[in-house]
Parts: C-alpha cells; structure tokens; sequence
C-alpha cells in the first residue's frame, strides 16, 4: 500500500487527509471542484510551497519513507521518481513537442519506445509543433505522454482526459488502463468525469472539503456511495467468464452464475471478466417477457429495498453469488409488488463496461 | 591616426567583463530570484549601490583596495604575484563591480518572470534545480539574458572613470577607447575624437541591430 | 551689494586659487564661486558660452586659442592673458627619508610603477616626459609609467601605493619631503588666465585679477610651491 | 442569423468554415480535438494574430458587419462587444476574484446584479483570493461570471464546465441555459461532452479537420450525426404538453399523441415542454407488458429500419406525428420480426432530459 | 562641512531624470514589445547607443547639440528664450538620453513577458489597448518598472561625466552630489569624499532596501 497522510492548511479549510492506496491498478482521487485533491498530489510529488502551513506529513511507497514530518524526511521531489500531469499542461514554450516528450525520457532509465507512445497518442504530426501551437487536447496527450515516458514510480494525472473529445478520450482509456499492467506502475488519477472513474478506478477515495470521506474497491463504491452514484445512479459489477463468442453479433456470452449476453469484441473464450452495469439500464419483471428486443433477462431473488434519490428504489437482488442493483419507481415497485425474498426476472440490454 | 590598440582592449575588456559578469551574476541572480532569505533584500542593495558613486570615485576606493596593501590586493597576492592595480586583471575586477546591476538586475527580473510551474512540472520529470535552470529557466530567460549582455557590455564600453582610475591609462594594457576618445576632446583635437565616436557608434549599431534581429527570430519562434 | 563671479579653474589650481579666493572675500564682500574642471572640458564649454568670467588654465595654449577666436577680453594694458603661475614638478613617494633617496631610486630603477600625468592632456605630463628623457631615463623605464588623467589622479596613484613613485606638480606636496625637478630640464609649464568675453561681472573680475597681481598674492602662490 | 464565414491557413491544414446559427439560443460547436473549434472563436472574437494566413472572413452580428475581407472591414476586438470564456481562464493574476469578475462589467453598460452572479456560480468565498489561490473549478467558475457581467452581444465560451464536477455542472448548466433566455444574448458554446452538447444545444455545428461537417437543429443532428451518436449512441426529440403532475412520485405526465411518464419537478401543468431521450433506453415488444417496472410502454409504428453501429439496427418508429428511435440487436429484430409497418409498443423508463 | 545644495540638485535631477524617462520610456518600451515595425530593431539599437560612448565624451556631444546654435538648442530656442546649456534642464535632457536604455530595456522585456493571452482576455471584455495596458500589463510589470526606476535613478545620482560637461559644475544649479564627491576626491580632500560617500551609500542602501522589500511583499501577493 501507498501510506498517504497530510495536514496542512490551505486558503479556505484545513486539508487533512489520511489514506492508503493499493500498490497495483488505478486509483481514482474522487471530490467536488475545490476539494483538495489537486493539493493532495502537489504534497504527494513533493511540489507544495508554503512550507510553514504544512502541519503534518507522511508518504511511504514501495516502502520506502518519502515525507515523514516527525524524522523531518522531505524527498526532493526530482528525486522521487513521480511524474505528474498537471491540470494546466504545463508544457516548456520553448521546446517542440518532440523535445517536451523527451524531456523526462532523457532523464531516466525508462526503457519505454517513445515511438510507441507517439503512435498510440497521435501525436505524430505534431512532433515539430510549439506548445503555443496546439489545441487544448493535443497539450493535454503531449502532456500525458511526456510524464509516461519518464518510467515513474508512481504516475499521477490531473484530469488528464478533460480537454479531450469522446473519440480520443475513447481511444486513450484502453491505453491509460494498460498503463499499470503493462508497465506495472500504480497510478493516481483525480477526475470529477463519474463515467471516467467507472471505467478506470479500481480503488477510489472520495474527498469533500480536505477530508477523505470514502475509500474503498470499486466493486464496494460503486452501489452506494452518493457522490458516485450522483450522476448515472448506482451501478454494480459482475464478475464471470466468457463462455460463448458470438462474432457476427459482437457479442459475448459471460457466465456469472447466470449467463449473459453484452456487446465486446476482441475477447478470448475461458477468459476473466470483470463488468459493470448501471443500476437505471435494468429493470424488473415477474415473468420472462418472449417478445421484447432486451438481451438479458436473468432470475433473481429480491434481497433488500432502499430509498433512493427522486422517490425512487434502488432494489439489490441476488444472482447465485453475485449482487444485482436496480432503480425503479415506488409505483412499479407497488405494481408489481417487489419485495425481500421475492424471486422475479432483471432485464438489461447488452450494454456494459468492461473492466 | 586611428589607434588599433585601445579598440582592442576595450574588446576585450567589455567581453572579459560580460562574461565573467554573466558567470557571477547568473547564479547571484538565480538564488535572489529563489531564495525566502531574509538576506535577499539586503544582497539586492548592495549589489545595486556601485551604481550611485561617480565612476571616478568609485575608482579611488577601487584603487585603494586593489593597491598591494588594500583589501582586494592583499587577498590577490596570495594568488598571484603580479599587482592587481594598473593591470589588466585590476581592470577586469573594477568594471565588474561597477557594472553588475546592469547584468543581474535584467536577469533577476526575467527569472522571475518565468515562474514557478514550469519550473514544478521540470521537478517531477527528474530535473534538478541545475538541470532545470539550464534547460527550462535559462533558454525562457533569453530576453532577460540579451538585455543583461547589451547593458552589461555597453556600459563597459561606455565607461572610463573607474578604468582610468584603476587602470592607468598604459598604452595597449589598460588603455580603452573611451580614453582615447576623451583624450581627444580634452586636447581640443576634435576631428580624431569624432573618427573614433562615429567608428563606435556605428560599430556598436550594426552589433546591436545584429543582435535585436536575432533576439526577434527568436521570440517569433517561441 | 555683494557680487558673485564665476572662475573655472584648472584642477591644479584650485587649492591655491581657494586660498586666494578667502582672503579677497575677506576684503571687498564679493562672493567668488570657483568651479574645477580640466582645463580641455573647461575650454568646450567656455566655447559654447558657459556663464564663467575668469578662466584659470593649466597651460597657455588653450588659453591663447581663447584669445585668438576672440573670446578673451583686455584686462591689463593691452593683454588678453596672463600668465599667473609657472608650475614645478616634483618626484614624490609618501613617507620618503629624503630627497637624495628619491632620487636615487628613480635613477636606479628601483621601482614597478612611476605614475605621471597624461602627456596628451596634461601639462604636467608632458614636462614629465620631458624631463625624463632630457635625464635620459625616458627608454629604460618607459614601460613602468602609469598615467593619470589629470596631475591629481597622478597623485592619488602614489598616494594610494598603487604606483611607488610619482612626478606631481610640486604645491600638491610642498610640505612633505619630495625631489624638485630642475626646471631646466623641461619647458616651462607656464598657466595663463584669461577674462573671458562672456564674463557678467567685468568689473569685479578685473578687479579681482588685479588683485591677483599684488605682492600679497604672489606671495601666496609661490608659498605653494609654484617657481613664479 | 449570425453569418460566419473564415478561411485561414492553420498549422496542419487550412480552416475552411461557412456557417450560421441563429441569433438565438445556444448553438453548439462540436468536434473532436484539434478540429479549429477554439481557432474559430478566435476569430470571431476579433484575437486572431498571424492576418498573413487569413484568406477570407466575413461575420455579420446583429446586422453589423464585424468582419469582412472584402470591404477590408475588421473591428478591433475589445468594439466587439463579445464575450469569450477561453479554454486556460486567463484570469488576470496581479488582481482578486472580485476584481477580475467586475473588469468587464465596469467597462460595459451592463445592467446585471454581480452580487446575483456570485451567488449563482457560488464564487462568493472566493472573492479575496488571487487566481493563483483557486482550484481549476473555482477558476473556470470565476471566468464565467467575468464574461457574463460585461453583458455581450455574443457570449462564446470554450469548454468552460471541463474542469467542473457533476455536481458544480448540474448547478450551473440551468443558468448557462437561461442566459440566452434571460440576458437574451446568444451564445457560442464549445464543447466534447455529448451530454452538455444534447443538454444545451439548440444548434449545431459540427466540426471535423478545419470544415463544418455538418450542421442544423439538435432535433434532426441527435438521431444520426455520427459524431454525437458515438457515445451515448442516437437520441431523439419529444414535444408535448404537460398534462398531469404526480408530485408525491415526482413525475409529470406528458402528452405528446401518446401520455408518457417521466421524472420532473417545478413544472407547470399546460406547460409546453421538450424532451430528449436516448434511443438505447427505448426497447421494444410485441406485446404491453402488465409485469415491468418500466413505466413508459406505447404503441408506435415500425417506420424504418437503418443499421446502425456494431451490428445493431437503429429503428425508426412513429407515435403520433412524431418520430421515436431505437437501438436493437439484429438478434432481437429477426426473434421480434420487427419491419416496416408493424405495430408494436416502445417501452422506456421515466428519465429524459428536458430541454 | 556638508554642503545640502549638491545633495539637493542631484535628488531634483534623478528624480526629474527618473520621472521624465518612465513618461518617455513607457510608451516606447510598449511601442517596441509590440510592433512588427521593421524599424523595431533599429531603435531598439539606437535607445542603446549612448551607452558605448563615455560618458564625458557623450557630454561634449550634447554639449555641441545642446549649444544655441546646436540641433537641440535651436529647437528649444523656439519653446524658451533662456538656453539649455549650462542650465538645469539641460542637465536634465542630457541625464535623459544617457539614462534612456537603462529604462527602456528593462521595460521592453517585462511587457513581452506578460504575453498576450491576457492582453487578448483584457480585449474581450471591452478594454482598449491603452486601458489593457494600464491595468492589465502595467501592474504584471511591476518587477520590470523596479528595475527600472532603480537603474535608472541610480545611474542618474553616479553619472558625472555628462552632468560635468553639460551643466558646468555651478553650485545650486547644475552641481550635483557625485561632482561634489569627484572635486573633493580631486582635490585630495578625502575627508569630506569619505563623508558624502558613505552618505551616499548608507541613504542609497536604505531607499534600495525599502524599495526591494515592498516589491517582495508585493511579489509574495501575486
Ligand atoms: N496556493 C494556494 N494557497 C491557498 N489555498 C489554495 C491554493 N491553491 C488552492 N487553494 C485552495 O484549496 C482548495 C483546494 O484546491 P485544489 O486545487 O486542491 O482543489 P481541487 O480538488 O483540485 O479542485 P478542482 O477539481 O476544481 O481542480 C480550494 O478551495 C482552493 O481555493
Ligand atoms: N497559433 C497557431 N498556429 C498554427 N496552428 C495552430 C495554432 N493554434 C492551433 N493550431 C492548430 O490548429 C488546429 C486547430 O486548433 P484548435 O485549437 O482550433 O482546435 P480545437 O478544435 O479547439 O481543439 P481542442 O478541442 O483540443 O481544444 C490544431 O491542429 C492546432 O495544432
Ligand atoms: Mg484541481
Ligand atoms: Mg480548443
């Protein structure tokens, strides 16, 4: 685990933030705008100025201590082997987009192929470009690819993605979800994007006003917790294996207890699968409709009721092992009687993130 | 008669001096533009306070600490045995007090100007402080620099009080052309004088207008 | 009523000149402002009509260009100029035993630096020049001398120790122990005043270098160490 | 209509746009990175400096010529009386909050309340800070407020909720909504996030490698324009009038030809309202199904069937005389015999987006 | 015995001197940050210019200019009937063209430093260029404007060369603090140069010292 722990004051409240992240995967520093979390990474990467105001401190990773206010431990930070995407790109005016890349590759034993960077980024054509020269999400893929490149022991990424549109930001997703397996680096990533955070994090800490107010896996977060559930509702995760390819449809066939059908491609058979489905794109019903065009249509046994926001029900329900979420209105749930122990069917389209 | 030596000498003074102002001053600059030091403020002073002593005057105190005997030159003879005043080195020494502000200032400024986050995002890609100031400050600071070398080797040039006093005014050792040229005007041969005022001029134009062109290519490009 | 005049004055002068300027206070309540300067800078600015009346030059011939070009008035029967002193050099090392020993060290060389003044635009520098190659010294040692601008630069040289001898005009150290140069053996250094045509207080100026000829007066500058 | 037309060498390719959009509401910029959205604004707004590379321009606001090569008409920029919220703030470093956000107002005749604003966009703590104090969120925020209170004639903001969490987007976008209602002022909006675009937009303009690729009405763009059908695949448009408000379930009933149910509050009843639905959320079925928590199942009229991304048909249905799409698997049309003329029922939750 | 005068005349001219080159070197330092005149560089290099030429030989120029029937002295004969030379405002105009760089260049670098992507945001929000450079340019220079001020003030209280040649030395009028120092030092009355000196330096130190610290507290601001 990366040991994270500081107080300090800052402008309007005190930041006071104590957590652990897993050493492996992705995550996701999650908060309202103003929360802190640009201010956590300026402490983690050793870049935080007023020195007088910092209260406490403690940063342990790959066990090794890097901040430790009581021994008076202060890593400089061009020694911490860190990289940092800023918020605001940061890129050097006076170099072209080649050099800024390499600006940090030149300065490690990365053993990286900026070639392969440059390709997956699409930044090829804008190598000989000045900064000034670029549009904001060409800055904000140079500014990735510059910190990558600099083989970092830990990666963190300032809403890396929010200059970017649907495209491009589908096209770097897979590649920033690589990033800590391929190249084995845990990565810290701030984002407010709630679809963003589905898809990438696998462990969050929610932070509102200085302080941490939730951490935890995911699959745990992503059924409850209200600032991510804020936006597309409650989502849950399903974990299965793939038993069935379906080329001609782009389907898969995953088996989770039940199976199910959703929409991939490039998957093998046999292979562990992890997806997450919102709570909203499911509904209930009691018997198995024949004739409808939704793909998925599941038996599950009624566990728990819980208000949710707009009067309506978040029902969790079970399937074999695994736990279902579903939104529906007090009305249906009248209608149809939904209640604990009930066993009734959940439908959902093919649809869901892979992660 | 044109004199070849003196424009020689002034050559080399002016750039002896820039540069050995430019080694000097950037570091100074750059630790002013960093440092919370309670000293800065004071260190700011003194560097600026040459500046408002009459060069001549300037000169004498120069002298005196440069004389064997003096604060300079008792320091110098356990470097090196040749006497600091009337030479060349005693020259080089007086012009870079005096024209310091004119390189550290500029500098100092645009250090300043170039700002804090480039210099961060420089920190997490394993840049030290050095490496950081050669390749991210230095190259955004070019403005300041060309500023820095213009005043800082002008001024140099310009100048003759402290070098007369220091120097002696000895035929192709420590004879600059501002000499010559005063020479000229204070014994009334003014046509000489204006040889070499126009030759400086000009001279110092095309330098100049050389270098502005440069700096212009420059900024366009960034 | 109080009149002020204006006299520019050679460098060397002006100690002498300040003297003299105390006790001709002292007697007719006019004010004297003496402004210093070299003689060649004076000269520019005397051409364009600076608000001097009397010019004390460290030499006669810019003086004698002044008159020539007309800018110079008639103060004494029929002259323009005057020569009102004729400077002595003197070979100096602070704190020296005696002058033998002065003597003998510039003979034998026994020295790294000898600080004249600057033959080009001092008078004093080219008596200096003189001097020594009618001693013939000047090849030996010519690689040893330093100039100063003006003949009390040349004395802050020997002053300050940076250079170990100096050939100064003599007032500047006629109470210490110096080696007074023959005047034979350069041309005289003879420094004229002029009353010049700006001048806006004629009458008190002339009466002022009328006063500069009295026996009192005379007195005073050779006291100071100048020959006439 | 405001007439837009440049023509202008950029790096990498040549900006070639003729368009106009209407000189009311909000029209929408859209495209993907580095397609010469922030560059078009640029112009527009008078800022553009390399004048050797413009080739031809021409902009017409509110019967005035602006700019216009031809007659070698360019009025300055700060003449234009047009706003702009750029992509990096720039606010002004050296002054606080309060100051950057009346720099317009004060050189505007602007009758606007700050003090409404600064509690709107809730800046109101912020007012002391300098610009180097505020997170990415309070910045983008203050930018805003400076740009609205100097009143334009023309607002043009570039991504200006990028930095901006769900829940500070969710409190804003009513209010970037009304400025065109209320100021009456048009605006120019950039932006990559479909959802603020399907949200906001009443036109569009869809940009692609310096050209307009496409352009109209949200209404006709949302069911097939490829680029804003790409993420949260097509959507459609329902009109219709408010017929019933079911507050104790916080929904209201619609007709629109059909009555259909969706979650809305503070409506009025008669009112006329706009709806927009995601083609995905709608599925199909033969039969009324008595059994689902689905609330919305109505009769339409199989219209057309297109093929649609990933194997899927995209059908055109009609309800009344108006058009209502969705996404099925050919899997489900070949079990379902769905084809032209059919009657069958689309059924869909009660969530919509209101327009 | 210390006389006020001096230390009066040189305050007036360093602070006319100081005054008149922001009015004069504002303008064009903006001028010259901004234009895509070709002419930019050559009066970039012609600002520079006086600095080459010592100053006493700069003052004899100026002397000749200055002269009733000199280039300036005639343009002035038509504004003024009493002359320049040898007067206080000459003093004046001489200090300003010898000071000019100081000023300019310090100036003209801090205004491209500000860039303009805040120049343009000023824009839009209905400032002309002249309201954008008052609010907006002017205080993000205020590093460059404390350069300058102090260079240029500074070089002012220790020229002599040209206030020597151009104003004649005339006690009251045109005799300035570092002739005072020079004459005293000339003179062999190092007594009173060391007094004056060391006033000098400990009242510069102290003015530098104050100025330096507000700006600091004025950059920890921003
Ligand atoms: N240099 C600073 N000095 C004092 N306070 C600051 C400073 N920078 C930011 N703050 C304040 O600290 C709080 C947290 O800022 P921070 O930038 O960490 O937020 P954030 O969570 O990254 O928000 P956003 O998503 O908007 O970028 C804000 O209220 C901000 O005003
Ligand atoms: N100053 C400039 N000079 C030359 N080319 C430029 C300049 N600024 C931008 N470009 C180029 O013009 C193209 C369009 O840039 P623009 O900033 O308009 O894109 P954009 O649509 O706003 O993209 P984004 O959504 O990433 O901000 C880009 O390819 C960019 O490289
Ligand atoms: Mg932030
Ligand atoms: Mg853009």
């Amino acid at each position: 685990m990366i040991q994270i722990k500081y107080k300090k004051q800052l402008n309007n409240f005190i930041l006071n933030v104590d957590f652990s992240v897993p050493e492996k995967g992705i995550s996701v520093l999650f908060g309202p705008s103003g929360s802190g979390k640009s201010s956590v990474l300026n402490l983690i990467s050793g870049l935080d100025e007023n020195e007088g105001d910092l209260i406490e401190s403690k940063l342990i990773l790959n066990n090794r201590v890097i901040d430790d206010s009581d021994n008076s431990i202060c890593i400089k930070p061009w020694l911490r082997n860190m990289a940092y995407v800023f918020q605001d790109h940061r890129l050097f005016p006076h170099i072209n987009t080649k050099e800024n890349i390499l600006f940090g590759y030149k300065r490690s034993n990365s053993d990286l192929s900026p070639e392969d960077l440059i390709e997956k980024f699409k930044i090829k054509d804008l190598l000989d470009h000045f900064p000034s020269q670029l549009s904001g999400g060409q800055k904000q893929r140079v500014a990735i690819v510059r910190a990558l490149l600099s083989q970092p022991e830990l990666l963190m990424l300032d809403e890396p993605l929010s200059a970017l549109d649907y495209q491009s930001r589908q096209e770097l997703l897979p590649y920033i979800e690589c990033i800590h397996k391929e190249l084995n680096i845990p990565v810290i990533y701030v984002s407010h994007d709630i679809k963003e955070v589905l898809r990438l994090a696998d462990y969050i800490v929610v932070m509102d006003k200085g302080v941490v107010i939730d951490q935890g896996d995911i699959s745990d977060l992503c059924i409850t917790q209200p600032l991510l559930t804020q936006e597309e509702g409650a989502s849950f995760i399903l974990q299965g294996i793939i038993s069935k390819i379906i080329k001609e449809d782009k389907l898969v066939e995953v088996d989770c207890g039940e199976k199910i059908l959703i929409t991939a491609e490039n998957m093998q058979l046999k292979q562990k699968i992890r997806i997450l489905i919102h709570a909203r794109e499911v509904s209930l019903c009691l018997s198995k409709p024949e004739d409808s065009s939704i793909l998925n249509c599941i038996p599950v046994l009624i566990d728990e009721l819980q208000a949710d926001r707009n009067g309506t029900l978040r029902v969790m329900a079970k399937m074999g092992g695994q736990i279902v979420v579903l939104l529906i209105s007090h009305r249906s749930a009248d209608q149809l009687k939904v209640k604990k122990g009930k066993r009734m069917y959940a439908q959902f389209k093919a649809t869901a993130i892979i992660k | 008669m044109i004199e070849l030596a003196p424009i020689l000498v002034t050559l080399k003074l002016a750039s002896f001096t820039t540069f050995i102002l430019l080694i000097i001053g950037t570091p100074l600059a750059w630790w002013l533009s960093n440092t919370g030091s309670k000293l800065k403020v004071a260190i700011e002073s003194v560097v600026a306070l040459p500046l408002v002593l009459p060069p001549t005057v300037l000169g004498f105190y120069l002298l005196l600490a440069l004389s064997p005997d003096g604060f300079i030159g008792t320091v110098w003879s356990y470097i090196s045995d040749t006497p600091l005043s009337f030479s060349f080195t005693g020259l080089v020494i007086g012009s870079v007090i005096y024209s310091m502000p004119f390189v550290v200032q500029p500098l100092q400024a645009s250090f300043e100007m170039v700002g804090k986050p480039l210099q961060k995002a420089a920190y997490t890609l394993g840049a030290t402080p050095y490496d950081t100031f050669k390749n991210i400050v230095l190259p955004l600071s070019a403005r300041g620099f060309l500023v820095a070398i213009t005043l800082g080797f002008a001024h140099t040039v310009g100048e003759f009080g402290v070098v007369l006093m220091v120097g002696g005014n000895i035929p192709e050792v420590t004879q600059v052309l501002s000499i010559v040229i005063y020479d000229h005007v204070e014994v009334l041969e003014y046509a000489q004088a204006h040889y070499y005022s126009i030759g400086l001029l000009v001279f110092s134009f095309v330098v100049l207008y050389i270098t502005y062109s440069l700096n212009r290519k420059l900024m366009v490009r960034i | 009523k109080a009149t002020e005049i204006r006299i520019a004055t050679a460098a060397n002068f002006y100690p002498t000149l300040k003297k003299i300027k105390q006790s001709y206070e002292e007697i007719t309540k006019n004010k004297v402002t003496i402004i210093r300067g070299s003689t060649g800078k004076l000269y520019a600015q005397i051409i364009r009509g600076a608000p001097y009346d009397i010019f004390f030059s460290a030499d006669s011939a810019r003086v004698d260009k002044l008159v020539k070009q007309g800018k110079a008035l008639e103060f004494v029967e029929n002259k323009k100029s005057y020569i009102y002193a004729t400077g002595a050099l003197a070979l100096w090392q602070p704190g020296a035993d005696s002058s033998q020993q002065l003597r003998a060290l510039l003979m034998n060389g026994e020295f790294n630096k000898l600080a004249i003044a600057n033959p080009k635009t001092a008078p004093y520098g080219k008596a200096s020049i003189e001097a020594l190659k009618t001693m013939e010294l000047y090849d030996e040692i010519k690689d040893k001398l330093v100039y100063g601008e003006n003949i009390s630069q040349t004395l802050q040289f020997v002053q300050s120790g940076a250079a170990e001898l100096g050939f100064v005009a003599r007032p500047y150290v006629n109470n210490e122990i110096h080696w007074e140069i023959d005047s034979y053996l350069h041309r005289p250094i003879r420094q004229k005043v002029v009353l010049l045509k700006q001048a806006k207080q004629i009458e008190v100026a002339k009466e002022f270098l009328q006063y500069l000829q009295s026996p009192a007066i005379r007195k005073i500058i050779i006291s100071d160490g100048y020959i006439h």
